[in-house]
């Protein structure tokens, strides 16, 4: 669920229609060997949708709507539900920050404010340079790291703010 | 296209399953084996408070306000998801399942908004009738309500207000069930969750969200803010649209009618009626409804005493053209009137219109009482056919007068203009109009008030060839005369 | 002031009069020269009730100006005369959403019996301490809305205000 | 005392000293695949039983006998039915699945395919959280390998039985760890959980009959059949035995995964395996069971043993077994506002009582953000968690009212002083 901040006027839907590349077309069709029904393959053919645009447009929905003949209000249903689907223009790089128990005993809650207020943007809006998203998340799994982050898709190791702002400098 | 999915009517009669009887609060009630046990309760007149169950959808147990407790289960659990079982135990007015559903009836009234003076569903909404039992009186809650957008309109004459919605999931199941087409749905999770629309509706039973709907989400555009509902008295009539006949029941008072929503009716129409249906009302008490015999002169109709035109009429041959919108208590009154005397009778049938039946209750054809018509004309020796009908226009002449009994709703104008035309040819033309007066009735000599479908007892055969009453409600027409009194003037 | 009627009895029939008579003449002289009489010189000397009378109604509005009803209905349902019609309308602002485009009170069938005050949800409808309603037969005597609410009485036409709002309710409760 | 945790004969972690045992060589060299082959040539009920009989118990949450559930699934071999692993591991502290499958992948594969052919179920799917990204990877990797081995696909080992084995990733949801909450998000809905009964033994994925056990349930099953359950037995007591991995964090010195067998006391757990407490503190309170577990005062800590049992008897729940360790600088009344926001945010947002009582109970921590609350909103927090309980399809809303009112309980003055602290007066 996103969380209260987001943002509820209409998300600019890019008009150009949206298809899978041939890479991903082929994924997807082994995807769906790998499923009894075309339905169950909803989730990862989102996560592969997701990579190739960054987030989940209008013109996204419509062509997955059209391809896996799902209606299209089952599979906004889905985006608004998961946290990791988004329906809004985020950065290049996703930033997650723990702020669950473990993490915020050890500052998670502080690191993810002054990220906010380092970079200067909100939950989950993307940087002026289009650079980092930031993303307040719950439990990571990744206690033992605590304060935890993850950035795209591994686990990074911060002890406080500094190093976590030094960590996000070298992202491309 | 799917086997049509007539919630309960196609299926026929299963075997009188063996009956099980079991205990609720007490009381010994009688229900199918495996049946829905809440729907046992209901069906017995027990009061369980509910809010997402609904005879004619799937079981979502979402509400939670209709939990019950059975002697040997420790654990409360919702009756609505329970089947009816031999020597079951059930309790619902334990300490326990009363505070628990206060309880619950507060967490539903929890991010609700104040709106009861705007809301139209005030005085027929869940929320206010369980509050009554089972609210609790002095609420804790301070803090801000969720707020969700408001008064959106989703097409189809529905508007949508999502802060008040209590996500019970009916409508979205309804658009998935029965008409297949997955319009609505929840977004987001927890209590941000919100009812949102895919575009817009286009179903063409998007009006019976608005009766599913147990809070004011969903409400009718077309009533909005028109009348309060304590104010209004249902008459249980039939819905005259189109040959299915569903059951309806039609809010009105001394103003008029407002408003027309089905009733549970097993065979014909199950919970469910179409969006045509819900517009039959409009002409009953529209102020445009001719209120007393008129003459037309040079296309201006004034009212005129009906006598002085029975006079005009004398000595010419009179020929009637009827309508399939009647009832058959008004053919038989019809024809007896006529006692036997040589006269040409036709009957006008409106043509088919769109698809012959759409899968779940609409018909192409819009004639009413078309086999009570055509049974009537039998009896009484006349031809109902079409050619009868044709046999007669073209036999027209300057020494006839023409009576047409103009069809209570026209689909097609223009079909029926072409009979207007046909009838150029007659000495005198007279329209019984039972609707509003037509722009192209400015060809006949004289307009006859006639009661309309509201305002009339008496049966109508739908397609599968059972009988539907039509009952009168307020009448406000005092003046009009029934068809059988013009058909007394023929022997004038 | 009662007489004693043994007192007249027992002094016979002059003593009784110039007694009646002494008690009127002090009365007169007393009005004429103190001036606590009783009677007012309506229309200058005006007697004003207490807000508990139950006069001519008022609708109150709000901060802005506009009508503090809702169109509700629940006073004309709850109208004994039922003497109160109100048409209602969605109103341009989203926020507000309905409010009445005619809000009518018969003044004749009214019986002022301040049911309407009470079933009043929001405190739109009150019944002032005003009591100079009368006219002549021909008169059109059902008040519309913009009498209720604007008349010359009513702080000069610019409308009573009334504070009963969703932040003010909210505020009272915390 | 000797340090027991992580000895090379326990039943999870004895491939993890091994460098490069995700890779299927080196874990065939180590003795892997050898006891799915044994299986093979075993009576599928022979399988069951002996599971039974080791009383494993499922090691997800509920502790629920993983051989009575299996009991109750259909025995028609060839009727059409599914094995799901939940790998979703959300629940807050918790990260032994993660710590087990990111070494070890190839334990959980030969649990599955003996639990597959004791089961005969067609096909298997492991749900793994979208946030173990990495993790779903080594699986992918892990089990083409197995595919190319023969160990599964069609007709494995000769014996006729055909498994195929996917990972699907999740996307975010913690409802999704919930069993039928998976069903629903594995169907491509919203992971909303279903309603029960039916359960999902009998209809689950599809409609069809599905086996739901947890990753840790999954991959002591290799153990179990090559030692036999009495071996099982000699961990942890009668009702709790074999072993257990525990995800320690919070203060202590050092926090991960620790593999004990059952009923360990808490304290060696602390001072032995983790040790001691981070910069020596004085401990004030232990959260043994994940966030939902409601929470031991440092009395309590010290003497319980962490099984079913004796947690339970002490009014709590050895759930997920995460272990978050408190010492004293820590503020109670911050641990039940981080928890309540959890619960808020992940309520799924189907049954009424939990969609509006998570937001109700976390808005009495908002109101001491802005200093209205007051001490009389401790009431309304009890009254509102126990109004919650035991009304809802899943278990979330008893997750989130048990810690409230066990925080009342133990903390009640500390979480007064702690709302009322910011009120202007």
């Amino acid at each position: 669920m996103k969380s209260p901040e987001k943002s509820t006027e209409k998300t600019p839907t890019t008009n150009e229609p949206f298809a899978f590349s041939a890479a991903n077309l082929e994924t997807y069709k082994e995807l769906l060997t790998r499923y009894d029904d075309v339905e169950s393959a909803l989730l990862p053919v989102l996560h592969l949708a997701q990579e190739q645009t960054g987030w989940l447009a209008e013109n996204v929905i419509t062509y997955i709507s059209n391809l896996m003949s799902i209606p299209e209000i089952k599979i906004k249903e889905v985006i608004s539900f998961y946290d990791m689907f988004y329906d809004v223009p985020v950065g290049r790089n996703i930033v997650q920050v723990c702020t669950n128990i473990s993490c915020s005993m050890f500052g998670g809650r502080e690191i993810y404010q002054g990220l906010l207020k380092h970079f200067d943007t909100g939950y989950l809006t993307p940087t002026r340079d289009g650079r980092i998203s930031l993303q307040k998340m719950e439990c990571l799994g990744a206690c033992e790291l605590a304060p935890c982050m993850r950035v795209n898709d591994d686990f990074v190791a911060i002890t406080d703010l500094t190093s976590a702002i030094h960590k996000l400098e070298e992202l491309p | 296209m799917t086997e049509p999915i007539k919630t309960e009517v196609a299926k026929t009669e299963a075997a009188k399953a063996d009956l099980v009887n079991l205990k609720w609060n007490g009381v010994d009630i009688q229900a199918e084996k495996g049946s829905n046990l809440l729907k046992a309760a209901l069906d017995n007149g027990i009061e369980v408070a509910h809010y997402c169950y609904h005879a004619g959808l799937s079981i979502a147990g979402v509400c939670r306000m209709c939990m019950v407790e059975q002697d040997g289960n420790p654990r409360a659990f919702p009756s609505c998801n329970a089947t009816c079982g031999e020597g079951m135990v059930i309790r619902n007015d334990t300490p326990k399942i009363k505070a628990a559903v206060e309880a619950t009836l507060q967490f539903h009234l929890l991010n609700h908004p104040l709106d009861c003076p705007v809301c139209d569903q005030a005085g027929e909404c869940g929320l206010q009738d369980y509050y009554m039992k089972h609210g609790v009186y002095d609420s804790q809650m301070i803090d801000k309500k969720v707020h969700k957008p408001k008064v959106q309109d989703i097409g189809k004459n529905v508007m949508l207000d999502a802060e008040r919605c209590i996500l019970c999931s009916r409508c979205a199941r309804f658009t998935e069930e029965v008409t297949h087409t997955h319009e609505l749905g929840i977004l987001n999770r927890g209590d941000h969750a919100e009812i949102t629309v895919n575009e817009e509706l286009k179903n063409d039973y998007a009006q019976n969200l608005v009766d599913i709907c147990p809070v004011g989400a969903l409400t009718s555009k077309d009533f909005r803010f028109k009348q309060r509902v304590w104010f209004l008295k249902d008459v249980h009539t039939t819905c005259i649209g189109c040959e299915t006949g569903c059951s309806v029941k039609v809010s009105q008072n001394k103003n008029g009618a407002y408003r027309v929503k089905p009733v549970y009716d097993h065979d014909v129409n199950g919970h469910w009626m179409c969006d045509d249906g819900r517009n039959i009302y409009k002409h009953v008490s529209s102020p445009t409804r001719l209120s007393s015999a008129s003459e037309n002169i040079n296309g201006l109709f004034v009212p005129v005493d009906e006598l002085s035109i029975q006079s005009k009429v004398k000595g010419l041959k009179p020929k009637y053209i009827l309508s399939t919108g009647l009832t058959v208590e008004e053919y038989a009154q019809f024809f007896s009137s006529l006692k036997g005397s040589k006269v040409e009778v036709g009957l006008y049938t409106l043509p088919n219109l769109g698809a012959d039946f759409d899968g779940i209750l609409k018909r192409g054809d819009k004639n009413a009482n078309l086999r009570g018509a055509k049974a009537a004309f039998a009896a009484a020796g006349f031809d109902s056919t079409q050619e009868g009908l044709d046999k007669i226009l073209n036999s027209l002449s300057s020494n006839d007068v023409v009576y047409v009994v103009i069809p209570e709703i026209l689909y097609n104008e223009d079909h029926f203009n072409t009979l207007i035309k046909k009838t150029e040819k007659a000495g005198m033309k007279l329209a019984l109009t039972p609707g509003e007066t037509l722009s192209t009735l400015r060809t006949f000599n004289y307009l006859l008030p006639v009661p309309s479908f509201l305002e009339k007892n008496g049966n109508i055969i739908n397609h599968q060839g059972l009988s539907r009453p039509l009952r009168a409600g307020l009448n406000y027409g005092e003046t009009s005369k029934d068809i059988s009194y013009y058909g007394k003037w023929v022997n004038v | 002031m009662i007489l004693k009627t043994d007192l007249y009895r027992s002094h016979g029939f002059l003593k009784g009069l110039y007694l009646g008579l002494k008690i009127t003449m002090m009365t007169m002289l007393r009005n004429l020269f103190k001036h606590d009489r009783m009677t007012l010189n309506y229309p200058e000397e005006k007697y004003f009730y207490s807000d508990r009378f139950k006069g001519k109604h008022v609708l109150t509005v709000k901060e802005d100006g506009t009508l503090r009803c809702t169109s509700c209905m629940l006073c004309s349902t709850y109208c004994p005369a039922q003497c109160i019609h109100i048409v209602a309308a969605e109103d341009s602002d989203v926020e507000v959403e309905k409010a009445p485009v005619s809000f009518e009170i018969e003044m004749l069938r009214c019986v002022f019996c301040g049911f309407c005050e009470e079933a009043c949800p929001v405190d739109a409808i009150r019944l002032t301490n005003e009591y100079e309603m009368s006219g002549h037969a021909e008169q059109e005597w059902v008040a519309d809305h913009y009498e209720l609410a604007f008349r010359k009485s009513l702080n000069n036409g610019k409308g009573i205000v009334s504070t009963v709002d969703d932040k003010d309710r909210l505020k009272l409760r915390l | 005392m000797k340090n027991t945790a992580n000895n090379k004969d326990y039943a999870l972690l004895s491939y993890h000293h091994i460098p490069g045992v995700h890779n299927i060589d080196i874990f065939e060299r180590a003795g892997g695949y050898e006891t799915m082959k044994e299986c093979f040539n075993k009576e599928p009920e022979a399988i069951k039983e002996e599971v039974k009989l080791s009383g494993l118990r499922g090691r997800g949450g509920a502790g629920f006998a993983t051989g009575v559930k299996w009991g109750f699934f259909t025995k028609d071999r060839n009727a059409k039915k599914y094995l799901l692993c939940n790998a979703d591991e959300s629940e807050p502290g918790t990260f032994k699945d993660r710590y087990l499958v990111e070494k070890n992948p190839h334990i959980l594969i030969e649990g599955m395919i003996i639990s597959a052919w004791a089961l005969a179920t067609q096909k298997g799917y492991i749900y793994i959280r979208g946030e173990f990204y990495q993790q779903a990877m080594i699986l992918e990797r892990a089990i083409k390998e197995a595919y190319a081995k023969g160990y599964l696909g069609k007709n494995i080992l000769g014996k006729g039985f055909d498994f195929d084995l996917y990972v699907h990733r999740g996307a975010g949801a913690y409802i999704c760890g919930e069993e039928t909450g998976m069903i629903s998000s594995l169907e491509g809905k919203k992971g909303q959980p279903k309603l029960k009964p039916p359960f999902p033994a009998i209809k689950g994925y599809r409609g069809l009959p599905t086996m739901v056990n947890n990753v840790e349930s999954l991959a002591a099953i290799p153990w179990i059949m090559r030692h036999g359950a009495a071996a099982y037995k000699q961990w942890g007591t009668e009702k709790s035995p074999g072993t257990k991995l525990f995800s320690i964090s919070g203060d202590v010195n050092k926090p991960g995964v620790i593999e004990v067998p059952l009923s360990t006391s808490l304290k060696d757990i602390i001072e032995i395996h983790c040790g001691g407490m981070r910069n020596g503190n004085k401990l004030k309170a232990v959260i043994p069971g994940g966030s939902s577990a409601p929470i031991f005062n440092a009395e309590d800590s010290y003497i319980v043993k962490m099984d079913y049992e004796d947690v339970a008897a002490k009014g709590s729940m050895l759930g997920s077994g995460a272990i978050i360790v408190l010492d004293e600088t820590r503020n109670m009344g911050d641990v039940l506002k981080w928890t309540l926001e959890f619960y808020h945010h992940e309520s799924c947002g189907q049954c009424t009582p939990c969609r509006e009582g998570t937001g109700w109970l976390e808005s009495v921590f908002k109101r001491r953000e802005k200093g209205q609350a007051h001490k009389s909103d401790i009431d309304l927090l009890d009254k509102t968690a126990s109004s919650m309980r035991g009304q809802t399809i899943c278990a979330l809303a008893d997750a989130a009212a048990m810690p409230t009112q066990g925080m009342i309980k133990v903390f009640r003055e500390e979480l007064e002083t702690y709302v009322s602290a910011s009120t202007k007066k």
